[in-house]
């Protein structure tokens, strides 16, 4: 499997989802600098963690204003697959490759915690791996997780079922305890959810690990 | 040169200078220096930066070792961790800016710490904090915690580089002035570290990062008096940091390191390009010339002294190989980070800065270094502290007693303040600040080793007896890594104390060094980088002295890591060390008896050192289930520390000849809770024997309560007071209206 | 010249910090707040366009990058 | 009655999320942009209280709470 890393000023996940990406396929991600206008094919992008342009006006805005953002969308339109996780997430909603947006968690603080989330659909690229319903442990690390979408919008993503993942104890005050979810095509999904900090290997029961799987078996 | 000013007494006295100084400097120069010249020499022969009251004390530190590759003197220390790998860390305080202005004051000092680390080469891997904060009820502090926090997370966090330990205490001796001290550790490689000394003459300077402002103009001469209640009026001198461009410009820099095009490098700190450039030629003895015109201005119509005494953030200051120019500017235009040639060095030895086509200043740079003031103030010792004879408290529910130790401010659950910190980015965190382990461990990348890291103080005892006390900090830090499985290497320290041209508080200092010394030589624990913070004083009331101590350790085997969360139904628990049920400056005499300033435990480092060595060989045997030191609140907390964490039960054995309170509550130093399965006791006895240490066994493992003699109470129950101080506390409404 | 662009929450979304505030005041006594929200403004100096254009081109900021209309309204300003 | 405080940073205070903004209109084209400056307002419901007493309660909730008066200044202005 042929992947990249988008790297954005202020990018502090990439490397971690790059030894994530090497540690399942074998190989290291092409890691793409935001100033790019074109990038050569893959079959999945990553769009990393971390606090592009320091998350300042609102987290994930000036990315999604990236020149490499059209090669983003260019390769979604093609049914190429993109992950946005955590602030990946966040440039998701905001070039409005996915619906909704992530607010300031209604805590208002920053949560870093390892958190239980249920599975809610394992029939996509991003989940076949594990158990249908099964619950994973999976940390979350942010201030802006909080996912809101008009009352119209929500249903229509619960409609077609493209929540992918739901907080089993929600911590941010996400609407219906959304964690994850797709886009209308299936191919693009957004979690703020770090699985990349769950590959088994601090400790921790390696939950992630499941996740890069599943891609690399869609993929094939 | 500018026409001369005339500098008057109340310049010079506004500028921190005393008069003998600013007679010296004089003739030192040949003449009366110009407005900016004063306010240069001002900020070097600051406490902040010349160390005038304390250099001659921090020469008894011994700073050598044969893991030590650079130890103070330097941005940060240097050790050599194997395989090519070494380790550079420091511990810096910013107490005052952060008393003014909780979460700026907070985030600016991560900022500046882990410049200091990435300056020499390291990519910054870990961050501590020791924060201490006034009594609960004080009408400050709940939101000095609030916003010192937050500004940690919000800097460390937005930077990506994991939080993973330090300590939070409350005191009413801090009600005035609050202690922030937070530390760095980087990894880098031995071929790969960087120093601050300029080198050559001819030799591009170039600055880099945020542009030039007015922030923070005399902070390094206001980090180096007293509050009084005219420091309101001082509030606007607070920086703002931007961890963003922080990000951008670790790097960046790190990127610039690897084209070789570096022969010097150092970040502006305190007194910023002030200090930078001065220490930088001085260490090269080479002299510099700036041509502020040159420099990125944030302001506009910025005079040559507010230039060279702003403390904006961000910022470095770098000597570049001669041609790599056009290559080096364009690593930082690439991460949109502002950049300019603004000097070269000289073969003159003098600081010469030119504004607008005059020459603005021109100073011989060795005297503002070398010659700088260095003081032996006088000193009195701390008067011997009583001992407290436990026969003379009253014997008291141990289990109550336990609960309420657990649920005091000191010992309660941090949550709410590190689940605000990214503890995991980077991916390489073992143990951080929830996972019951003595020290914060991190994996050097792609291997299995592991670092320990872990930072200490127990300001109760070194104010009442100074010398004991400094020992003890050293020990504790050491048992801190001993007992996550590390071998310690070395430390780092932040030297928090009052005005020290107090005899008494000035006494305080010296005796702390002298015992932190003893300790560090005798544990072979050296110095390589600190910090000293003085003047934390608030209307003449002094904090209590505070050195706190940042130590570092190398986990050989992250098989091998220990932890005291492992406790197993049916586990033996041994105690190791000999117990005498010491309470003097105990947490139960302040606590329980509110009874202070009695002599703290005694620290044999003989003891200690015996002590520790048989742990490692015991966790290394792979004969422990669990570990723990003993520290605040004795056997009877460390024991419920390791319920907690394992979330058993655990039944602790009353002593035949020991009071309850001494037995279960005292202090004695040197000692650790061990825990293992039946089945590998005689294998631990032996181990024991051999190193002649003093096994004793104090109870069992299992259930659901946690007993102490014939009193129990539930480990859930015990669990959740201990978790709910500080929520209940941070969560209670604004009571007093801050 | 310069633009003032004022941004707010669209009536009907949750506003987690206008609540906290409201509780904050209210924990202090300041018992006459009903309701608080919080929006933000952006301060824009502009060079080298007329007022018209102005007008036009900071909109196009606004529905572009300053403001995220799912859940944001924004108005613009000139002044001088 | 309503009270709308405006919250802005000192003159000569860092304002990173200004730098930040700027930039991005600049990347995006819009290079009329010669500065930009990010504040709050804060929109407050109030009841029971006149417009006198109401500028004096709303200063004081400023000081207190809503402004951080080290690196930020406020201003209010009634309206009903
Ligand atoms: N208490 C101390 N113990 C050991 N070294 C110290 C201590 N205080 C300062 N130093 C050393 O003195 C040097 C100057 O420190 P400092 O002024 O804090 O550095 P910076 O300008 O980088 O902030 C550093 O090398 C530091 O490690
Ligand atoms: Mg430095």
């Amino acid at each position: 499997m042929r992947t990249a890393v988008i790297v954005f000023p202020g990018s502090n996940c990439d490397r971690d989802a790059a030894h994530a990406l090497t540690m399942v396929t074998g190989k290291q991600p092409a890691m793409i600098w935001h100033r790019a206008t074109e990038m050569s094919t893959v079959d999945l992008i990553v769009l990393p963690g971390g606090f592009a342009y320091g998350d300042y006006l609102r987290p994930g805005a000036m990315a999604a204003r990236s020149p490499i953002l059209r090669a983003v969308r260019d390769h979604a339109d093609k049914g190429g697959l993109v992950a946005g996780i955590c602030n990946g997430f966040q440039v998701l909603t905001e070039s409005k490759m996915l619906p909704g947006v992530l607010m300031r968690n209604a805590g208002l603080k920053f949560i870093c915690k390892s958190v239980e989330l249920k599975v809610a659909r394992a029939d996509t690229p991003f989940s076949n791996k594990y158990d249908e319903a099964a619950s994973i442990q999976i940390p979350v690390a942010h201030h802006d997780g909080n996912y809101f979408a008009q009352a119209d919008e929500l249903e229509r993503l619960e409609g077609q079922g493209q929540v992918v993942f739901r907080y089993c104890d929600n911590p941010n005050g996400s609407l219906n305890d959304i964690a994850g979810i797709l886009n209308e095509a299936g191919n693009v999904l957004g979690m703020m959810p770090h699985p990349e900090r769950a590959m088994g290997q601090n400790g921790d029961q390696g939950d992630g690990q499941l996740f890069f799987k599943s891609l690399l078996d869609a993929v094939g | 040169m500018t026409q001369a000013q005339i500098i008057t007494d109340e310049m010079v006295a506004e500028h921190g200078l005393s008069s003998d100084e600013y007679r010296i400097l004089c003739e030192h120069l040949g003449r009366t220096p110009n407005l900016n010249e004063l306010g240069i020499c001002s900020v070097m022969w600051s406490e902040h930066c010349s160390y005038k009251s304390s250099r001659i004390h921090l020469s008894k530190f011994p700073t050598s070792g044969e893991r030590v590759i650079c130890g103070p003197g330097e941005n940060a220390g240097v050790i050599d961790v194997g395989d090519g790998d070494v380790v550079i860390f420091k511990m810096e305080s910013h107490n005052h800016p952060s008393f003014i202005e909780p979460y700026q004051g907070a985030a600016t000092g991560v900022g500046g710490i882990m410049r200091d680390v990435f300056t020499m080469g390291a990519r910054p891997i870990a961050l501590l904090n020791a924060l201490r904060f006034g009594e609960p009820d004080h009408p400050k502090t709940r939101s000095l915690v609030t916003g010192v926090v937050a500004g940690i997370g919000g800097y460390g966090n937005c930077v990506g580089v994991p939080t993973v330990g330090g300590e939070v205490n409350f005191d009413p001796g801090y009600n005035g002035n609050i202690l922030v001290n937070a530390m760095c550790v980087g990894l880098t490689r031995t071929d790969h570290i960087f120093y601050s000394a300029a080198k050559g003459v001819g030799n591009s300077i170039l600055y880099v990062g945020a542009r030039t402002g007015r922030d923070g103009i005399h902070g390094a001469t206001m980090a180096s008096t007293e509050f009084d209640d005219d420091s309101e009026a001082k509030r606007p001198t607070v920086q703002v940091g931007d961890p963003f461009t922080e990000k951008r410009l670790i790097e960046a820099c790190l990127e610039l390191m690897a084209t070789g095009n570096i022969l010097a490098i150092q970040d502006m700190g305190a007194a910023g390009l002030t200090s930078s450039s001065i220490e930088m030629a001085d260490k090269g003895g080479v002299g510099i010339e700036i041509d502020l015109d040159r420099v990125p201005q944030r302001e506009t119509d910025m005079t040559p002294y507010e230039m060279m005494l702003s403390e904006s953030q961000e910022r470095m200051l770098i000597v570049l190989k001669p041609g790599t120019e056009t290559q080096s500017r364009q690593i930082f235009t690439k991460w949109e980070l502002d950049v300019a040639l603004i000097g070269k060095t000289t073969d003159t030895g003098r600081l010469v800065l030119s504004h607008k086509g005059e020459t603005v200043c021109d100073l011989p740079i060795a005297p503002l270094c070398d010659l700088a003031p260095k003081y032996d103030r006088p000193w009195i010792e701390t008067p011997p502290a009583p001992v407290l004879e436990y026969g003379d408290l009253p014997d008291r529910d141990a289990v109550s007693v336990l609960s309420q130790l657990m649920s005091c401010p000191d010992m309660a659950s941090k949550r709410w303040v590190w689940e605000q910190y990214d503890r995991h980015v980077m991916g390489d965190t073992l143990f951080a600040s929830a996972s019951g382990s003595d020290a914060a461990i991190v994996r050097l990348h792609d291997s299995e080793k592991g670092l320990a890291m872990t930072s200490d103080c127990t300001p109760r005892y070194v104010k009442a007896d100074p010398f004991t006390g400094g020992k003890q900090v050293v020990a504790e830090s050491w048992r801190n890594l001993i007992a996550s499985g590390a071998d310690p290497i070395a430390i780092t320290d932040c030297l928090n104390f009052g005005n020290p041209e107090n005899p008494q508080i000035m006494g305080q200092f010296v005796r702390a060094v002298e015992g932190m010394a003893e300790a560090c030589t005798a544990l072979e624990f050296p110095v390589v980088s600190g910090n000293v913070s003085l003047y934390n004083e608030t209307n003449g009331v002094a904090i209590p002295p505070t050195p706190t101590v940042g130590g570092v350790g190398l986990i050989p085997d992250l098989a091998q890591r220990a932890g005291y969360f492992g406790a197993c139904e049916g586990d033996s628990l041994y105690l190791l060390g000999p117990t005498a049920g010491w309470l003097g400056s105990s947490l139960y005499a302040r606590e329980i008896e509110a009874m202070r300033d009695h002599a703290p435990p005694p620290v044999d480092l003989e003891l200690e050192r015996k002590n520790g060595h048989f742990v490692t060989e015991a966790i290394r045997a792979g004969l422990l289930h669990a570990v723990h030191d003993l520290s605040d609140g004795g056997l009877a907390c460390a024991a419920a520390d390791l319920a907690i964490a394992s979330q058993i039960g655990i039944s602790l054995e009353t002593h035949d000849s020991l009071p309850n309170h001494g037995w279960f509550f005292g202090e004695d130093q040197a000692r650790y809770l061990v825990c293992l399965p039946a089945s590998r006791l005689e294998k631990l006895q032996k181990l024991a024997d051999k190193a002649d240490v003093l096994l004793t066994f104090v109870g069992e493992v299992g259930g659901k309560d946690i007993t102490l003699g014939s009193a129990r109470m539930n480990v859930t129950e015990l669990t959740r007071k201990w978790e709910q101080w500080l929520l209940e506390y941070m969560e209670s409404k604004h009571a007093n209206g801050s | 010249m310069k633009a003032i662009v004022h941004i707010a929450l669209k009536p009907g979304v949750l506003d987690p910090q206008g609540q906290a505030i409201t509780g904050a005041l209210h924990s202090m006594g300041f018992d006459e707040v009903t309701d608080a929200q919080q929006g933000k403004v952006i301060e824009l100096d502009l060079q080298g366009v007329d007022r018209v254009a102005a007008q036009e081109r900071v909109e196009a900021m606004c529905s572009k990058l300053l403001a995220n209309t799912v859940i944001e309204q924004f108005s613009v300003e000139i002044v001088d």
